[in-house]
């Protein structure tokens, strides 16, 4: 079969960024110790020129390639971008860790391009194969960047438990996948939901193929009761690579959703909107409460990802477009918020110090008022608190409910937000309130602070002039 | 008739902008020296901005004044709407006439990091006026829960032993109230198909289920600011353990943003769940008025009596908002509501003079011997002379005193609750003598007296009020008698804004 | 003649002002005060002979004699003001309060003059005292002078406060001691209580009439006479009756009748001239003044005139009684103002208002007289108040024994004294409201005849103990007894004058005149016929009745116990101990109160707090949720437990949870 | 005459096996690493059933697929294995609770 030009220049961005990371891969192999900066910046120009491709063929249109397989959309732009923007940070972020631990290898780019393209590959996938090879094509870097820290006990167990546990999810969902195939014998989205909505196929036998499907989905969100690898992942993980995953994956997990029930399953909406309910329920609930007896930041922050996957679900059960648009708005928030924290809990740690304790966080604002500021410009926003951008996130998705009746689930999830409130307030509180237990002063190489206050006023910023973005996400639907 | 500069927009951002200003001056307590003035200039020259809302304020009519209106977030079609009526305009006054004295009481007081201070409460200015301008509802939240942040930090960097308990109380107690009130806000910008204008809420007719739900939400979360019997409990720990400016702006300003709500979100929004629910409103600030009042006279902490007095002080604003319905039942008498109602804001008014005060006293005091406690004074009066006369002063207007401020609001509400119901009146009464019970036992105890032996080297070298003290006193002082003799100026500007409120409420019925 | 009424208010405030806020020498706020009051005396005698004698109308070039100065608050129709109502009455008021403030003014530069001695030299506020003092008597007077002026009941009430805060902080004024601060909250309390009934009746006024301003109110009320209100659930009251009774209670507190009464006696911590100017002649006759002034309205409720009625002879009997067991002078002054008042009280109940303010004028003197009488006694006996150690100091101090004796005199009520026209129109007043059969006015006539005998049996004892007899101070004071300054004797005499005469020439205009024609109201039926045929006759007549012959007898007995048989009142009081107990234990009224209000309160206090507000509130249900989540967060915790086969299982059961939920075979 | 029925409840056994095997085993990782191995076949079971019975080739492509993804799994996760039995010198599963909470 020959694949018209057209159809590669769609594709570009994907080829591009696989060719680099084979490239770097070779590259890291031969090169010297002292080149190693060639990586990192080989990396960052696959990122950037890979927003380039994406951003340079971002016609309005809908494009779908590849004998359907690989679609081309607004959405499915605007998340890539973000996806780019995150990865890029997350280099600069994690460089100075990455050197203090002796990882500033080629692996951790290679791997994390490969990350990225399985992300962008799921991102833009409207078949069931391609969605499953993007994912685990994802998943499989993920587990082994986490393991990447060959010497930590913790980074291996994290590794192990993430391996198996997302090997039984994805399972789950070839399983699912293989149920609707089987209903309704195609792959393609566009299809399945038509044959759906033709109606002539028994509920039930869907429904069951649907579970299976979300519980693949609800483990990459880490919504409970799916959530367990999470905790343990974030707090195992070297934090550069928990950075990571905390950040740019949601993105790709929202696509996942959105492709999966949206596209696929509109059909049976009525049905994913109880389950998403519940999900999004036991998530906001045990986040946040199980967050407050937390000791570790990396682990408390895990716990709210638990609790923020909940309030990014609220949007999307609406199963109306604005809700999308909430919960896309949700989600992009989320991660960059995450990224965020993660990045001021690397610029505290030090080469043989791991600043994961909520108590590392004592008395920052003596230390440097000014990373103090940013850490709780982030946390308020965290807390969904005006005039920060989290709080439009939670806007958006509470409004969405209320606007289609659950007013019941929206006071339910407020007050669950104010719960989760204590523990970011209790890291503003070490920050503020405590005396340091250090006075070492914080060294960071000027990128990292720019780009961290970037991000910190950025939240601030955008929190005052949501415009801008509520646009970018409404335009996509 | 819109000013040519935008007045209300100076007032909010000059603050806010100053504090950022001061914040970056500071690179160590040192240079203190520096900021202080700064601040204090910023703070003063805000205080004369906001002097011409009051001059050039047209007391003839109740639509909104001084207005700006912006796009804010098309998006979301909220607007950048500022504006004042009779209502918000005293509060935007008094906000920028304590802040100064704010700052100038935290003078030499404050060593650790007063930069910071300063612009904590610069910043918290600029928001707490955001909040009374603010004419779109969303604007308005962002403003009220933004305002958390700076007293959270006030409270828990520069309080006292168990500020970090009180701080998170504070925070997330009101947290709690507020966000109920967002839920509210949401469903009404579904309802007035997607707008946020306050003032178009004004108009929804809601049915009355959702009347009683939105109320309770917005009850929710007023009642905890105000704060009304039984959500009260954050307050006396905050007061107690937030530094003496901190206390003055919650009890002077903070306080006053709860009752405010009332008056531009409750009454009008949901007049008929007002009216039903308007007896639960006056049994708690009945509570409020009495039993509060039986509590703060047992206090032993100078700051949690008064920080109780100040609850039960305002039980009389929401009895003489809610009063209104009885009123106009028993006597169609539409001035009598206004009595009530206007009473109710002259006494937020007042309060936010008086309990400052006594709060700033308690900070002279506190200043000296770092003790609330008051078996540690006794006999005051001896080594303070001057000082102890404004403390009686205040005291006297505390137990709400003819000639002072403090009578005019209770004389008012008692007056016409009066013609609702006797026994309301009757307990609301009761106030002249448990208030002058709390307030003027704690005098007796603190200042009167003779020295006891053993403080004779505590009380007895304690030094009478300089210069700045008795500045800011006296400055306050005036205000409580000025107003005591002659409130008709404070009246005269709501007195419309309160009477369209009422035919408001009593049409929308 | 505006500016001349807003200048005698004003006068005494800018004294006030003047000494108290500024940092003056001690003779600088002396000369101010005393002129300040001294003119704004001259002014209302002006103001007096115009409204009285010329009868003028002072205000609005002689058409009104009510002035407004300014609008306070005002809601639609309703209009709150401040206001001037200069009629007969007030003007009497006026000049009184004026005279008796001057006089106490001047005294007051002798008597305090050595004031430093009350105070521990490291008190600042002893520093300044003298000059503080002045202010505060200088604010009371323009304070006062706001009440008696007053055109509506805002005023009035404001006025009614204010003298109680400077009352207040006179009591206190020796703030060093704790009996006075003790005795000047318990004053401020009982008189908020007072005031409390006081602001109803005033809601009430608003209520029924729509007005606060007198003449409306007055004009307004006939129509009302038959309106009534429910306060209890099918129990009808008249609103007058209503209104009456809640003004009423506040005169009871500021004019101390029984059981708001128990203030008086403790205020005399306060120095003597205070005890004078405020406890004697000035801001206790308030209450009366008021009721007076609401004639109008009280003329039409009997209910609320006989409730006056028998609270005043209660006060009249029993406080005499107190008077007896005294020892300490000023004590015995205190009790017999408390029953003096039980006098005038008792008039206003039997609707003899012109009666009643007749003595509160007279008593004004002559209690005034007997106060600052008592005062240079304390001087000379260096602030010794016990009249055990006292005695036989008429040889000392011939001017205040001669003074002494007139106010006593004048007291006692004996023939062409000042006391005795007052005294006696009012017992016939009450009588005639007995024969007009008005209820409790039985009781009244016969606890006032009685109190005639008490009221001289313990003036003369005073007067006996203080000035007769062997002299019973020790021997240091004795050497330095001498007669007190000339600024202490002048106004003694001063106000020995009217104690004397003003009863005589006054009587005629005041209670059978038309002296109060404009002022005050009388409903016909309630007018005695009685008519003045001259004041012989009526001293003549005066001598046929019961009352002179008990104070006569009075005298007797005064005498032969504390001059002739000494040792008899021992006696007396070891046969009566149990009676003797009750009485200093003054019916045992403090101590109740305090157990029951102040107690009670205190402990409710408590109970609210500790287990309202600390225990339920905050502990069960903030803290309380706070803990809750917490406890559910370690609870949760534990299904981490870090296990993969829990991890997996609990996926498991997530998914056979969701399918069995949502799938149906 | 075998149906579709048969296979696909082989496929739902050999799945519940592996699930079983999964959550029951506490002793050792390679079993749990040979559970998933079982899972993913359960899955291609169900894929090609269907695919014969439907007559639609995809689903046979889509289980090559799976089979390579599959192998690949399990060498990352035969590499993970490694590592962590280098630290922790067991690969029991009892031992992998160093985090937990």
């Amino acid at each position: 079969m020959n694949v018209p030009m057209s159809e590669l220049y769609v594709l570009l961005p994907e080829i591009f960024v696989l060719v680099m990371a084979c490239v770097i891969l070779l590259v890291s192999v031969y090169i010297p110790e002292q080149l190693r900066e060639l990586n990192y910046q080989l990396a960052q120009l696959t990122v950037i020129g890979a927003a380039v491709f994406t951003l340079g063929n971002s016609t309005g249109s809908t494009v779908v390639v590849m004998n359907s397989m690989f679609i081309h959309d607004p959405m499915s732009i605007v998340l890539k971008a973000f996806i780019y923007l995150i990865t890029f940070t997350v280099f600069l972020y994690s460089r100075q860790y990455l050197q203090d631990r002796d990882l500033y290898k080629g692996e951790y780019f290679v791997l994390s391009l490969y990350a990225m393209l399985g992300m962008q590959i799921m991102v833009s996938a409207c078949h069931f194969l391609t969605l499953y090879l993007g994912l685990e094509l994802l998943s499989l870097s993920l587990y082994a960047m986490v393991a990447m820290q060959r010497d930590s006990q913790q980074a291996t167990e994290a590794a192990m438990k993430y391996f198996i546990l997302g090997a039984l999810a994805s399972g789950m969902l070839l399983y699912g996948i293989s149920m609707l195939y089987g209903i309704t014998g195609t792959l393609e989205l566009q299809k399945l939901s038509a044959v759906i909505a033709e109606g002539n196929i028994d509920n039930k036998l869907l429904v069951f193929g649907l579970v299976f499907i979300i519980v693949g989905l609800a483990f990459k969100l880490g919504a409970v009761p799916f959530h367990m690898w999470l905790p343990d992942v974030y707090q195992g993980a070297p934090t550069a690579v928990t950075l990571f995953i905390s950040a740019a994956p949601k993105l790709a997990a929202f696509s996942l959703l959105m492709r999966f029930l949206v596209d696929g399953l509109s059909g049976l909406h009525s049905d994913w909107q109880a389950i998403l309910i519940i999900l999004s329920i036991l998530s906001m609930g045990l986040g946040n409460i199980v967050a407050i007896a937390q000791t570790n930041i990396k682990r408390m922050l895990a716990y709210s990802a638990i609790s923020h996957a909940g309030y990014l679900m609220l949007g999307i059960l609406t199963a109306t477009k604005d809700g999308y648009t909430a919960s896309m708005f949700y989600t992009i928030v989320y991660a960059l918020m995450s990224m965020g924290s993660f990045g001021v809990i690397l610029l505290l740690s030090r080469a043989g110090f791991e600043a994961e304790r909520l108590d590392d966080f004592k008395g920052l604002n003596e230390r440097n008022p000014w990373y103090a500021f940013i850490m709780m410009i982030l946390m308020l926003s965290m807390a969904g608190l005006p005039p920060m951008l989290g709080f439009w996130a939670k806007w958006s998705v509470l409004n969405q409910i209320v606007l289609s009746g659950f007013v019941w689930l929206a006071v339910l999830a407020v007050i669950f937000s104010v719960i989760g409130a204590f523990y970011y307030l209790r890291v503003i509180k070490l920050m503020y309130f405590d005396k340091p237990e250090s006075t070492e002063a914080i060294v960071a190489n000027a990128d990292m602070r720019i780009a961290i206050s970037l991000n910190g006023l950025g939240i601030l910023a955008l929190g005052l002039f949501p415009q801008m973005l509520f646009q970018i996400c409404s335009k996509v639907f | 008739m819109s000013a040519e500069l935008p007045l209300l927009s100076l007032l909010i951002w000059l603050p806010i902008a100053g504090g950022v200003w001061v914040l970056t001056q500071s690179k160590d307590s040192e240079d203190a020296l520096l900021v202080r003035p700064i601040a204090l200039t910023i703070a003063v020259l805000t205080f004369l901005f906001s002097l011409p809302l009051f001059f050039s304020f047209d007391i003839t009519t109740a639509s909104m004044q001084f207005e700006e209106k912006l796009p804010w977030i098309q998006a979301l079609n909220t607007y950048y709407h500022l504006g004042v009526d009779g209502i918000s305009m005293p509060l935007i006054l008094l906000t920028t006439f304590i802040t100064p004295l704010v700052i100038l009481s935290a003078w030499e007081v404050i060593k650790n990091r007063p930069a910071q201070y300063m612009a904590a409460f610069l910043i918290m200015e600029g928001l707490m006026n955001g909040v009374f301008a603010a004419l779109d509802a969303m604007l308005f939240y962002v403003f009220w829960e933004a305002m958390l942040v700076p007293m959270f930090i006030i409270i828990g960097v520069w309080g006292g032993a168990n500020r970090i308990y009180a701080s998170l109380k504070f925070f997330l107690y009101t947290l709690l109230g507020s966000v109920l009130m967002l839920v509210a806000l949401l469903y009404m910008y579904n309802q007035s198909g997607g707008q946020f204008s306050i003032l178009s809420f004004h108009q929804l007719n809601l049915s009355s289920t959702a009347q009683t739900l939105i109320f309770l939400a917005f009850l929710a979360a007023f009642a905890v600011k105000v704060p009304m019997w039984p959500v009260h409990t954050w307050l006396p720990d905050a007061h107690v353990e937030a530094p003496t400016g901190g206390s003055v702006v919650l009890a002077a300003i903070m306080l006053k943003m709860g009752t405010y709500g009332f008056l531009r979100f409750s009454l009008p929004i949901t007049p008929q769940a007002s009216h039903e629910l308007a007896w639960f409103i006056i049994l708690l600030s009945l509570i409020a008025v009495v039993y509060i009042g039986f509590v703060a006279l047992v206090q032993q902490d100078m700051k949690k009596l008064i920080a109780y007095s100040s609850i039960s002080h305002m039980g009389f604003v929401t009895l003489g908002f809610f009063i209104m319905f009885a009123i106009l039942q028993n006597t169609q008498s539409k001035d009598i509501a206004a009595m009530g109602i206007e009473g109710a804001m002259i006494q937020m008014i007042s309060h936010g003079f008086i309990s400052g005060a006594l709060f700033l006293c308690v900070g002279v005091l506190y200043d000296r011997l770092h003790s609330r406690e008051i078996s540690t004074y006794g006999g005051v009066a001896n080594t303070m002379p001057r000082f102890a006369m404004f403390v009686v002063l205040f005291a006297m207007a505390n137990a709400g005193l003819p000639g002072t401020s403090g009578f005019v609001g209770e004389f008012m509400v008692i007056l016409s609750s009066f013609q609702a119901n006797f026994w309301i009146a009757f307990l609301a009464s009761t106030t002249l003598i448990l208030g002058a019970a709390y307030t003027l036992w704690m005098i007796k105890r603190v200042i009167y007296g003779s020295i006891a032996d053993d403080k004779m080297e505590t009380v007895g070298r304690l030094t009478d009020i300089n210069a700045r003290e008795t500045f800011i006193l006296a400055i306050l002082a005036l205000a409580v008698l000025f107003f005591g003799i002659w409130p008709a100026p404070l009246q005269e500007v709501m007195h419309v804004s309160v009477m369209n409120l009422i035919e408001h409420v009593t049409r929308s019925q | 003649m505006e500016f001349i009424c807003l200048l005698i208010v004003l006068l005494p405030l800018i004294g006030s002002i003047g000494a108290g806020l500024f940092t003056v020498s001690r003779k600088t706020a002396h000369w101010l005060t005393n002129t300040c009051v001294g003119l704004s005396f001259f002014l209302s005698v002006y103001v007096f002979k115009l409204i009285v004698l010329d009868k003028l109308l002072p205000f609005h070039s002689g058409t009104s004699n009510e002035l407004t100065l300014y609008t306070w608050l005002s809601f639609g129709k309703l209009n709150l003001e401040v206001g001037f109502l200069v009629d007969s009455l007030t003007a009497m008021m006026m000049v009184t309060v004026t005279f008796v403030s001057w006089m106490v003014h001047i005294y007051t530069i002798g008597y305090m003059s050595d004031d430093e001695h009350n105070w521990s030299d490291k008190s600042l506020a002893g520093k300044s005292s003298y000059q503080r003092f002045f202010s505060y008597i200088s604010l009371f007077t323009f304070s006062m002078l706001m009440l008696v002026m007053s055109n509506n009941f805002l005023q009035l009430f404001f006025g009614w406060e204010a003298v109680g805060l400077v009352s207040y902080l006179l009591i206190g004024f020796w703030l060093q001691r704790d009996t006075a601060i003790y005795a000047n909250l318990k004053a401020f309390l009982v008189n908020r209580v007072g005031d409390f009934g006081f602001l109803l009746g005033i809601a009430a006024v608003l209520m029924y009439f729509n007005t606060l301003d007198y003449k409306e109110v007055f004009a307004l009320a006939p129509s009302l006479s038959n309106v009534s209100i429910e306060i209890f659930p099918d129990i009808e009251w008249s609103a007058i009756t209503i209104i009456c009774i809640f003004l009423f209670i506040g005169a009871m507190g500021k004019s101390a009748q029984v059981p708001l009464h128990v203030w008086l006696p403790d205020s005399m911590e306060g120095p003597t001239p205070i005890s004078a100017l405020i406890h004697a002649a000035t801001m206790v006759t308030a209450g009366v003044f008021m009721v007076a002034r609401m004639s109008p309205l009280y003329e039409l409720s009997t209910t609320a005139l006989s409730f006056i009625l028998i609270v005043g002879a209660i006060t009249a009997l029993f406080m005499g009684f107190l008077g007896l067991v005294q020892n300490d002078i000023k004590r015995v002054v205190a009790y017999s103002t408390l029953s003096q008042l039980g006098y005038m009280t008792v008039a206003l109940g039997a609707s003899a208002y012109a009666a009643g303010v007749f003595h509160l004028m007279t008593h004004a003197f002559f209690k005034a007289l007997l106060f600052l009488a008592a005062g240079s006694v304390i001087i000379a006996m260096h602030h010794e108040q016990d009249m055990r150690k006292m005695g036989g100091l008429r040889k000392y101090m011939p001017i205040t024994y001669i003074t002494a004796l007139l106010g006593t005199l004048a007291l006692t009520g004996v023939p062409f004294f000042s006391g005795f026209f007052s005294k006696d129109a009012i017992i016939e007043a009450v009588h005639f409201s007995y024969e007009e059969g008005r209820f409790g006015a039985g009781f009244a006539y016969f606890s006032l005849v009685f109190g005639v005998f008490i009221t001289s049996l313990y003036s003369f004892r005073m007067f006996f103990l203080t000035f007769h007899g062997k002299e019973r101070m020790d021997e240091h004071t004795r050497k330095h007894l001498h007669e007190s300054p000339v600024v202490v004797t002048v106004p003694l005499i001063l106000l020995a004058i009217p104690s004397v005469l003003i009863g005589a020439f006054t009587i005629e205009a005041m209670l059978y005149g038309d002296f109060f024609e404009s002022a005050i109201h009388v409903a016909k039926e309630h007018q005695s016929s009685h008519d003045f045929h001259g004041i012989s006759t009526f001293v003549v007549h005066g001598l046929t009745q019961p009352p002179f012959w008990l104070v006569l007898a009075g005298f007797v007995t005064a005498y032969s116990l504390y001059m002739q048989w000494t040792g008899l009142p021992a006696l007396i009081q070891s046969k009566f101990v149990f009676l003797h107990k009750i009485l200093l234990d003054n019916y045992g009224f403090d101590r109740f109160n305090s157990w029951f209000f102040a107690g009670g309160a205190r402990g409710l206090g408590t109970l609210c707090w500790s287990v309202g507000d600390v225990k339920l509130i905050d502990g069960l249900l903030v803290n309380g949720s706070a803990k809750v989540i917490g406890i559910f967060s370690q609870v949760f915790r534990r299904i981490q437990t870090g296990f993969l086969s829990q991890y997996a299982f609990a996926m498991i059961i997530g998914l056979l949870v969701l399918l069995g939920w949502f799938v149906h075979f | 005459m075998l149906v579709l029925s048969d296979f696909l409840i082989l496929g739902a056994v050999l799945f519940c096996l592996s699930i079983a095997g999964i959550f029951l085993n506490r002793k050792n990782i390679i079993i749990l690493l040979m559970c998933i191995e079982l899972m993913l076949l359960a899955v291609n079971m169900n894929f090609i059933a269907f695919s014969h019975f439907n007559a639609d080739i995809a689903g046979q492509v889509f289980v090559f697929f799976i089979l390579t993804v599959a192998a690949a799994e399990a060498a990352i996760g035969l590499a993970i294995l490694v590592v962590l039995f280098r630290n922790k010198h067991t690969i029991n599963v009892e031992d992998l609770d160093s985090m937990k909470g």
